[in-house]
């Protein structure tokens, strides 16, 4: 079973070189700690800003640069820096090539809820609407349960929805699984020490098993 | 054409009851701090208010939501402030979260004279609900309108007495599209110029778009998440 | 009867202090120089500047400076530059508060004709059509009649149009009129020396006359 | 991510017959005057071209023209041109006369993944034929549709090697609104610099824009209207 921390190095290795990436809140923020130093990647923070650097040294921190989680970070060379209508638009015209978030469900058709629960948290959507309804390339880092045991990979998802048919790749303590155009969870790995059964267990929706499905390497 | 106010007070003294407000900045990042403060002094109330948070409990459009002025918030994300959520379930404060997308982008259309904008975000959501949608090369779209607002509010870096203005860093995020948009536009600023002072390559709003200018006073910029690494 | 002088200068009458204005090219561009010192005037110039400034002096023109009609001119201190779309945005939207050009004709219910000659010239509107369908307050600076000797205010345009019910005042050589919003020319002021009968033989449209019809101070 | 590329002829090698192109400038300012003599050097043909305007005789597209490469021009004033205009009346070229607003729009509009803007500019006239019109509080708008170009051909002053542009005065005109558009964007720049040299608050067009970028070398820069007042 992985750790937070090796959900982020996993998804990690979906990352190529000169990819532009946009990570969400949460383990998605991880992932840039694992990405090849030899690989050209630029993050995007929808806030306005290309080119995302590590947190800055203390006392360097800088009230006018955050991300969009409003942490305090630097900026690399080469970063640019835009307004919020230019930021959602190259999201919606698709310059951003890989959109990584966390999610309260999945469907088994890549339906994403992960902003509302209603009568208990209205806390907005933020910026994932827009991600998810643009993105080519969404992979959703998150529990395989939650904390009452339930699945969170769902025939249809039962809160209110983020955006319909968007996830393409789903990263769990448990396993990779790919979510098919036709609908359906294709079991692509295992986490070190899972077997397929355990994830069969944890996956309420439609879960396609082909073959041996190796352990992941990380 | 003397946009130049001496201060907040000034520069906000028509806002009044029931008016419809834009605010810039992002997080407490790029606040129009002073005008925040004035406006709180003053006690206008039923505002509807469109800015993308709605601040925390002592800071930013919090402060105007604890003296109960804001009748109505637009914005995409509202999670930091704990009076905003009791007033939200106790009904006193009516709420329409809407994609952070499409709230910049409707705010542009206004600044570009759009009427109306297409938008994929919010598709098959409930943000859709009542909304026209339609289907362009296969993908489906949400007819988004412009919004109308009597006042803008933005807060930029510098700023020279014709109203271009210049932002810093990330503290730009929502003020050049909100300095577009309102039929009035006010900016404060940590630094006034005169005309020629700033490069015209590289003027962020151009004064057409801004009405009043001041100089703002003891900024605060606080930090929201001060996240540090330590030096090894 | 004025020149394209004294047409420029009647017209530079109507500029209000504070206003942003654009200028077509040919007379309305004469405008610039006959607005008063004193007067906070902005020109915008839909290529993509606010506060254009006098031609350059011998020797210090520069090929980047350049305004809508290709000309060689100076930038202003308080200028700001930007691209093509947010100048007809800010058009659009109408921050440019008075809109000066040319027409071939004008029709008593305020329509313009100005970019096309069928089969004769094809030139192209290039943002005049963007201007006259969004300014609030557009004047016309032209030749009462043709070099036929035929009315330029008609009844209806027989030329393609670059916008409908636009127009809200015109400058000639022998007149100013307004176009009223129920339709008809309402004659304001006679050039110096011209007849309001002289303006009647020259204006095919229809021509309100209402009491004394000054003659215009320059 | 290797997006710089030596020369022009490079850059544009994979710019096949047929295509669609959107070129940067305004009049003969701020023209890509490497890639379009790489163009005419190439041969390339049956090209669609989006731009203002359609050069000069002897300078910008008209060289292109002048070598039958363009099937169809796209632009708001094409009056400089006399090969152009012979062309066009013996049938040899076709023209969709737009206007200049809605061109810069239809850019930013697939720059922006907007499919389509409304704009009030043509109402009423032949540029309306055929077009969706729709009524917004009163007034009308035409809908006009995003551009789809195949690549996107700019000039920018100085860019660095992520791609990152910088324009000068108002030589930026429509090449920023054109870098955003472009499946494939390429950048001809006075000056490459390396990541870091360009202030990222100062960036006109982010890098993420740009796919292709090269140093131009011998630029004409040539003046359309000399206009010079005497020194008094």
């Amino acid at each position: 079973m992985l750790d937070k921390t090796g959900i982020a190095k996993r998804i990690a290795k979906e990352i190529k070189d000169g990819y532009y990436v946009n990570l969400g809140i949460g383990i998605p923020t991880l992932v840039a700690n694992y990405i090849p130093q030899s690989m050209d990647v630029v993050l995007q923070s929808e806030n306005g800003l290309l080119g995302m650097g590590p947190f800055p040294f203390e006392g360097e921190e800088d009230a006018d640069v955050i991300n969009a989680g409003k942490q305090t970070i630097t900026m690399l060379p080469g970063s640019a820096i835009f307004d919020s209508a230019m930021s959602f638009g190259m999201i919606r015209a698709r310059k951003v090539n890989l959109t990584i978030l966390g999610a309260m469900e999945v469907s088994e058709n890549g339906d994403i809820a992960n902003w509302k629960i209603p009568g208990k948290m209205v806390k907005g959507m933020g910026g994932a609407m827009d991600l998810v309804a643009s993105a080519e390339n969404i992979i959703v880092a998150m529990q395989h349960v939650n904390k009452a045991g339930e699945s969170k990979l769902l025939p249809q998802c039962t809160l209110p929805l983020t955006g319909v048919n968007c996830v393409k790749k789903i990263v769990t303590e448990l396993a990779v699984l790919d979510v098919l155009p036709g609908g359906g969870f294709k079991l692509l790995e295992r986490a070190p020490g899972v077997s397929v059964e355990e994830i069969k267990n944890a996956t309420a929706g439609k879960l396609i098993i082909e073959g041996e499905i190796p352990e992941m390497e990380i | 054409m003397n946009k130049v106010y001496s201060n907040a007070d000034e520069a906000i003294a028509d806002i009044a009851n029931g008016m419809t407000l834009m605010l810039g900045g992002f997080g407490l990042c790029g606040l129009p701090e002073n005008c925040i403060a004035a406006l709180v002094k003053k006690g206008v109330k039923e505002l509807t208010c469109i800015s993308n948070n709605a601040g925390v409990d002592d800071f930013g459009i919090g402060l105007m939501l604890k003296q109960h002025q804001v009748k109505k918030m637009i914005s995409s994300y509202v999670g930091e402030n704990a009076e905003f959520e009791r007033q939200l379930l106790s009904g006193e404060l009516e709420v329409e979260l809407i994609p952070q997308g499409t709230l910049a982008t409707r705010c542009m259309a206004a600044g570009y004279g759009m009427p109306a904008i297409f938008t994929p975000a919010g598709i098959g959501t409930e943000v859709a609900e009542g909304k026209e949608v339609r289907n362009f090369n296969g993908k489906d779209y949400l007819m988004e309108m412009a919004f109308d607002a009597d006042f803008a509010i933005v807060k930029a870096w510098k700023g020279d007495s014709m109203g271009n203005l210049v932002y810093r860093s990330t503290a730009r995020n929502f003020n050049p599209v909100m300095a577009m948009a309102g039929k009035i536009t006010i900016a404060e600023v940590e630094e006034l110029v005169e005309p020629g002072q700033l490069d015209p390559d590289y003027v962020h709003t151009p004064g057409i778009y801004v009405h009043r200018i001041f100089q703002g006073v003891n900024y605060e910029k606080r930090i929201e998440q001060r996240t540090v690494r330590s030096k090894q």
